[in-house]
């Protein structure tokens, strides 16, 4: 593709390869570590499931044991393993003695390797099979009733109740929408285990529970059949849990997952040794499953200025695209976040907007780009909010994006009523019928407003990537020196949850769903 | 699955937001008051007048004259039961445009003749136009493409006793009025003139009367004095079938 | 300026050419006729004002009592200068003369032909000096407090009552309105005079009365004054008083008259000679006031369709262009018009009606266009409204429009309430604030769907254009071959006001406004 | 030239259209009955019930799940007397930075403490941030850069139990609480139980207590036992002004 923008590739090459050199920099560290959550997530993928008399679940005692008998750094499934071997039982049932105190998982004599490593592999081959399956079952559904055309239209449900989301979702779905994502309850992305069951309470959000994960992808595959048109769920698939979500997420057929390498360190204050190691194998579970991850980067432009700091989102957008890359999620999965959320209010904003959504387009040509909606200049002028979501859809047809997050008229009043997606999705299909291929219409006269303002962001974009790669990551953000807010190596939530490797820790699911099992 | 989640009392029931009954009610309104705490206070007090709970002022500007514009958000209270709703509606299968002309050709035998006119100060022939006039409207042909059907579309701003003279002359069936201005309630004055003349001169009984326009419903033009009103969405085959059948079942052969 | 759609120069030649001939054609007729309200004009001109016992407009007294005197075909400058001499009074006492009985005015012995035209001319340079001097306090306003940017957000009111208008208009201009129109009563436009004083009751608009005229532009003064910039005022020179509103609007200082030359004949079923007639001398004197006029072009396709009939509008643009040429209204003064009618659901539809916007910009390149809302394809749903009025807005900004009548919410519900009018300015003045020069950064795919539809549009008027020039325009439409309306030469209403001139018959002002006495 | 139109009475006004006391108000809302001409009638039931004349349906719409949208017009019936209304509010001049700081010198003379955060689930610490951190908000900066204020800013999702203890430990004069998230009233039951607290340790009277919020007035903060409460639109001067008067005024100095 010729560059609209008349950018610069080699500012764009050099940038990447910062970017490449950063996430290399950390990957090194990544493979020396392990974390609570990503045993965890073994355990799950191993089949373990369920909770104790206190509701706390199963891979939690299991692995809360393992830690606790000093064993976490040769990995969940080395002791699992050991256990099957032991006594031949499943995942499943030796997490439930271990729950009874009937086991105790590094107590028990030490197996022979080989078989240990067969019992596990044996079983974790079915597990990724499974999810092998869910893609192919995706892929069906994609092949035989189709899907809406991009921009995908992706609407919130946020009831707190999973039943009541169904409706609000299955709604949606009739109006329109091609994404569907369950948002979560507060505060949930803090929480250092993953509820259970299907849930009916929460504030501005429902649980994120693999139960909940079944009912509402049961749903939406009902109204995908009715509406003709496959309808994709998405989940957050961040926080103190990120591999585990993921791993819920593979087993239940969910298509599309918030999930950022560096938001939970930035916006949750998560610590970032915990959260660049849980990153990784979420990614690699992500990429294998076929979901479609959804970067962060808005999440930037909610506190700081977008004019600003236009170019932190596109540096992020390099980073993200590096990690994804080293847990082999192809381009195709890569939904980069960015959002309009310059103030409305600015002269010529409609042009920065619309010179930044197609820098973006051109330097992520395949990525199902992932455009967010005003939020911080919404307010209860509901008449006004509802035009400043048009421009924003507007900008969307015209450069191409993936998943368009749809701005909501009430955004600065209450989580989106019945209607109030109505009127979201009735804004985005009129306006994307009605200027379709304006994308290819159209050309930006050279060295205007709009090429210089694209050139100016990616050359912002390069230069901050240079400092973090001479910098490195963890010291650009213990300084500050990324999207203004400071976090120290260890310092946040869950420091306590990372530990070192041992060099037979050993993780099945690495290897099999990073070896090309595809 | 929806077993989990409160079922409708379609007897009570309310404004629907994120969860049933929740009452959610958007709002918006001027109040002749300067821009202020007082003023949305008084928006306030207004719509809990009106019987809603928790009315939370989302929005509100100075519209320049002393008077404040709001966005409001409220609960509402009340409750209608679904239940016992009957609308009075033109309640029949409509016929297409070949059953409509089979259908006069049957029991009819004769040219059917309607009359039609956008009446009193009104100029808005696009309704009107859209049910008698060849091209129709939305794919369905008008009046005049219907075999058996003689119709007369006087066109607009056609002064009731015009009206009536032509429909006289004519020996009309039915007479269609449209009307689509509806400030100050012209269009109820002006519907209303004409039902008195035509019972001033006996001709009531004798044909079939119909009106219709946006703002119309079936409901009003039998309050006003007709025997059916088409509002929005309509098309000729609608008035055709009432018509024909009427005349049937009116013994207006 | 360079066409950014390619036009072909040659086909706009010969498309200006076909109009100029259409209207030369028709020049010929005009210049040998008379009617009841130019002559009642030239009464109004001359001084004459009022009403009788019985309401009747005292200029109506005195052209009837002309007219059954058999003495129309020399004008009424003629017998009112005779009565002048004769009895030593003005217009105005002589026309108080007529009405009661006093003075039988084509019974008066014919006085010396140049002291007649002494005696009225000496009263009509004053009036023209009056004129005149409104038109330098405009500018001397213009100059001093200035004026809002363009294009100019021209709304309406239309409360039936004037002082109820007042308010509104007040509030308008608060909100950021530049030009007001004060919406005439319906069928106004059908009454064979202009009643009188001031006004309080009327339906779906206001009466056109040149004491409303005065109150709205005292208010609009004091608005202007207080904030900083001129607010125009605008009226309907349209129906069977065409040129009398034009004198009323000269003498109060109007800005802006909706004046069209065709639609009379075809939206109002005013007879065809009596219209173009009566235009010729309204346009004369919109001209020579410096009221910027508004073509009715958006009449077309309120019946017919937008896409099929678009070239209806440019050919019936390129005619009241020449018609308004052969009046002495500059270029400067003629907004012409056009709308955004095409139906919202329509694939692409905003880039045809970007064309056409565009298109016009290119053929008119310095008239202040005057560019009108969706109406047709408005619904009751007040949310889709406001976004379709912001593609409109949009496309404004863009191509450079010069007067925006604004769309409303409520266009299919109700004239405008308060706050439908600030949601309306408030949608114009994001998108144009937002968008401010995109016009200067877009160019357009060479040969794409803009660029054809354009020269589509184009060369379909062309056609047309010849088409009316070989068959003339009377005939034209005789034979419904114009906006697909049918209209006979000796149909409609106001045939009976028209009378051939006598070969003395004058008309001072004609030849004091067109003489170059600016 | 106003005297020719009517008046507005302020003891008993009324929404306003185009006439005055029209009563004009625009609705939005969702029924849980499928679409049609009984869900039409069935709003302007409701409506009717709220006080209207004249509901007209002027859109509605099928949601696709049995459930209906509507919008509509009416007109209001009831009256609201503007001239009896007072709204409780921090009715005071407020001080600019410079004048809070002159103000702190003269009258207490000492470093002003004031604790800080967005309690309970919440993360929104941008309220709390431009009212707190150097940078302020608009233009106006906040109370990190006033001299004589000690500002202690303890960001998001700050449990009641560890703000309270901040407090203590640093003996401040003031709280701050945001709270933005109001979701089925979590922030009611957040702010009720800081106050119950402090309270139960004999603190409330020891300390100025404030919060803020977009859904917050300062009516709704009195209500739930806080000194003063602070909407949209509001300044580190508007706080800090509050905050040093009612430190002399209950002398707290
Ligand atoms: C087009 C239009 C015009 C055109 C009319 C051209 C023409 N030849 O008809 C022009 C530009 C001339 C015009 C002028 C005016 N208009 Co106008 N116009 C409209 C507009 C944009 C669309 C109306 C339309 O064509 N609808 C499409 C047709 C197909 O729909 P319909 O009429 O509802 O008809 C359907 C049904 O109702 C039904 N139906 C209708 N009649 C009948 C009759 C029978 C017997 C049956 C069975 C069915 C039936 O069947 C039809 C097909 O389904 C509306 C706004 C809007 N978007 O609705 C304003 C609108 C109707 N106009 C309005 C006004 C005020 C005027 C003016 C009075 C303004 C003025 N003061 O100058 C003038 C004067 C006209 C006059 N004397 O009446 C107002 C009316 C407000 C009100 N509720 O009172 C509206 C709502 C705009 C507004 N918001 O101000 N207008
Ligand atoms: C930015 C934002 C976020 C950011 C927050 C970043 C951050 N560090 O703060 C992120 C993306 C993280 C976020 C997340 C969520 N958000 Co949020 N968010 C917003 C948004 C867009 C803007 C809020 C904002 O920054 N306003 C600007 C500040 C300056 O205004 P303010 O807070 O009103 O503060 C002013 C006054 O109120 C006052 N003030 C405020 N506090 C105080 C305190 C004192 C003492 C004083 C004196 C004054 C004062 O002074 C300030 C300056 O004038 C709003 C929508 C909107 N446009 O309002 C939604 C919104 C607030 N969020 C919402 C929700 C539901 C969430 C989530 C819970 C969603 C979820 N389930 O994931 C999450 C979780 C967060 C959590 N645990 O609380 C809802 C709340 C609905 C409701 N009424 O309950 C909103 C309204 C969006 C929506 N329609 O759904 N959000
Ligand atoms: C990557 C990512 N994860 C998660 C969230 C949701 O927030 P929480 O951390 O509360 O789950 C967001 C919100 O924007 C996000 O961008
Ligand atoms: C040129 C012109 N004159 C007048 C009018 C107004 O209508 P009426 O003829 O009723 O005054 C219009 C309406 O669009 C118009 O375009």
């Amino acid at each position: 593709m010729e560059s609209k923008l008349n950018l610069n590739p080699r500012l764009i090459d050099s940038a990447r390869s910062a970017a490449r050199n950063i996430a290399e920099d950390v990957q090194n560290f990544i493979d020396k570590n392990t974390t609570v959550a990503v045993e965890r997530t073994v355990a799950r993928l191993l089949g373990v499931d369920g909770v104790d008399e206190i509701d706390k679940p199963l891979p939690n005692v299991l692995v809360d044991a393992i830690k606790e008998g000093g064993g976490l750094s040769r990995g969940a499934a080395f002791w699992i393993g050991n256990a099957m071997v032991n006594t031949g039982k499943n995942p499943q049932e030796i997490a439930e003695k271990v729950s009874s105190g009937q086991i105790q998982i590094t107590k028990l004599p030490i197996a022979d390797e080989n078989k240990i490593m067969e019992a596990v592999y044996e079983t974790a081959r079915k597990t990724v099979e499974r999810i092998k399956n869910n893609r192919a079952k995706r892929d069906e559904y994609l092949n035989t009733i189709g899907e809406g055309r991009k921009p995908y239209l992706y609407v919130i449900v946020a009831t707190g109740n999973i039943y009541e989301d169904v409706l609000q979702a299955q709604a949606a779905a009739k109006q329109g929408a091609d994404v569907i994502a369950v948002i979560r309850t507060t505060a949930q992305s803090l929480l250092d285990y993953v509820p259970y069951g299907p849930t009916t309470e929460g504030f501005g959000g429902t649980y994120a529970t693999q139960e909940n994960f079944r009912i509402m992808r049961k749903a939406l595959d009902e109204v995908s059949l009715e509406e003709g048109r496959y309808i994709r769920l998405c989940n957050y698939c961040s926080g103190l849990c990120m591999p585990e979500i993921a791993a819920m997420g593979a087993l239940e057929r969910l298509d599309v997952m918030l999930n950022d390498a560096l938001y939970g360190i930035l916006f949750r204050d998560i610590n970032m040794q915990r959260t660049l190691v849980d990153q990784y194998f979420s990614r690699i579970i992500n990429g294998y499953a076929g979901i479609i991850i959804n970067t962060g980067e808005d999440n930037y432009l909610t506190t700081a200025d977008a004019y600003e700091e236009a170019h932190t989102v596109l540096a992020s957008q390099f980073i993200n695209e590096q990690f994804a890359l080293k847990a082999g999620i192809p381009e195709e999965q890569m939904g980069l976040g960015h959002a309009f959320e310059m103030n409305p209010m600015l002269e010529n904003g409609f042009l920065y907007e619309l010179a930044q959504a197609q820098m973006a387009r051109e330097i992520f040509p395949k990525a199902p780009l992932k455009y967010m909606p005003p939020t911080k200049y919404m307010t209860g002028n509901i008449f006004r909010g509802h035009l400043q979501d048009a421009m924003f859809n507007f900008i969307s047809i015209w450069t191409h994006q993936g998943i368009q997050l749809l701005g909501m008229p009430t955004e600065a009043i209450h989580t989106p009523h019945l209607q109030d997606r109505m009127l979201s999705i009735e804004n985005a299909q009129y306006i994307f019928n009605n200027a379709r291929d304006i994308g290819n219409e159209i050309e930006y006269k050279k060295d205007g407003i709009i090429q210089r303002r694209a050139q100016d962001v990616l050359a912002k974009a390069e230069e901050l990537l240079r400092d973090i790669e001479r910098e490195g990551i963890f010291s650009t953000i213990e300084k500050g020196k990324f999207g203004g807010v400071k976090r120290s190596f260890t310092g946040g939530k869950g420091l306590d949850g990372v530990v070192e490797k041992d060099e037979k820790h050993f993780n099945p699911f690495v290897d099999l769903m990073l070896g090309g099992a595809k | 699955m929806m077993e989990n989640i409160q079922k409708v009392d379609l007897t009570r029931i309310k404004p629907y937001g994120d969860t049933l009954n929740d009452g959610m009610v958007q709002m918006s309104f001027t109040l002749p008051v300067p821009y202020g705490d007082e003023a949305n206070e008084a928006a306030k007090q207004l719509v809990e007048k009106m019987g809603f709970d928790d009315p939370a002022v989302v929005f509100s500007k100075d519209l320049g004259v002393g008077y404040t514009y709001f966005v409001i958000y409220g609960k509402c209270t009340h409750t209608v039961d679904y239940t016992s709703i009957e609308v009075p509606k033109v309640d029949m299968e409509f016929m297409d445009r070949e059953e409509v002309e089979e259908y006069i050709k049957k029991y009819i035998k004769r040219d059917v003749v309607i009359v039609g006119a956008c009446t009193g100060t009104d100029a808005h022939t696009v309704g009107i136009d859209a049910i008698m006039n060849m091209k129709g409207f939305d794919g369905n042909y008008g009046l005049e493409r219907y075999k058996g059907i003689n119709a007369i579309n006087m066109g607009s701003q056609v002064p009731n006793e015009e009206l009536i003279a032509k429909a006289v002359e004519v020996k009309a069936d039915a007479i269609l009025v449209s009307q689509v201005v509806t400030q100050k309630d012209v269009h109820i004055a002006n519907l209303t003139q004409l039902v008195e003349m035509m019972e001033a001169e006996g001709l009531r009984d004798k044909m079939i009367l119909v009106c219709g326009g946006p703002r119309l419903d079936h409901e009003l033009a039998q309050e006003l004095g007709y025997d059916a009103g088409f509002g929005r969405g309509s098309y000729a085959n609608h008035v055709a079938t009432f018509v024909v059948k009427q005349i049937v079942e009116r013994n207006l052969i």
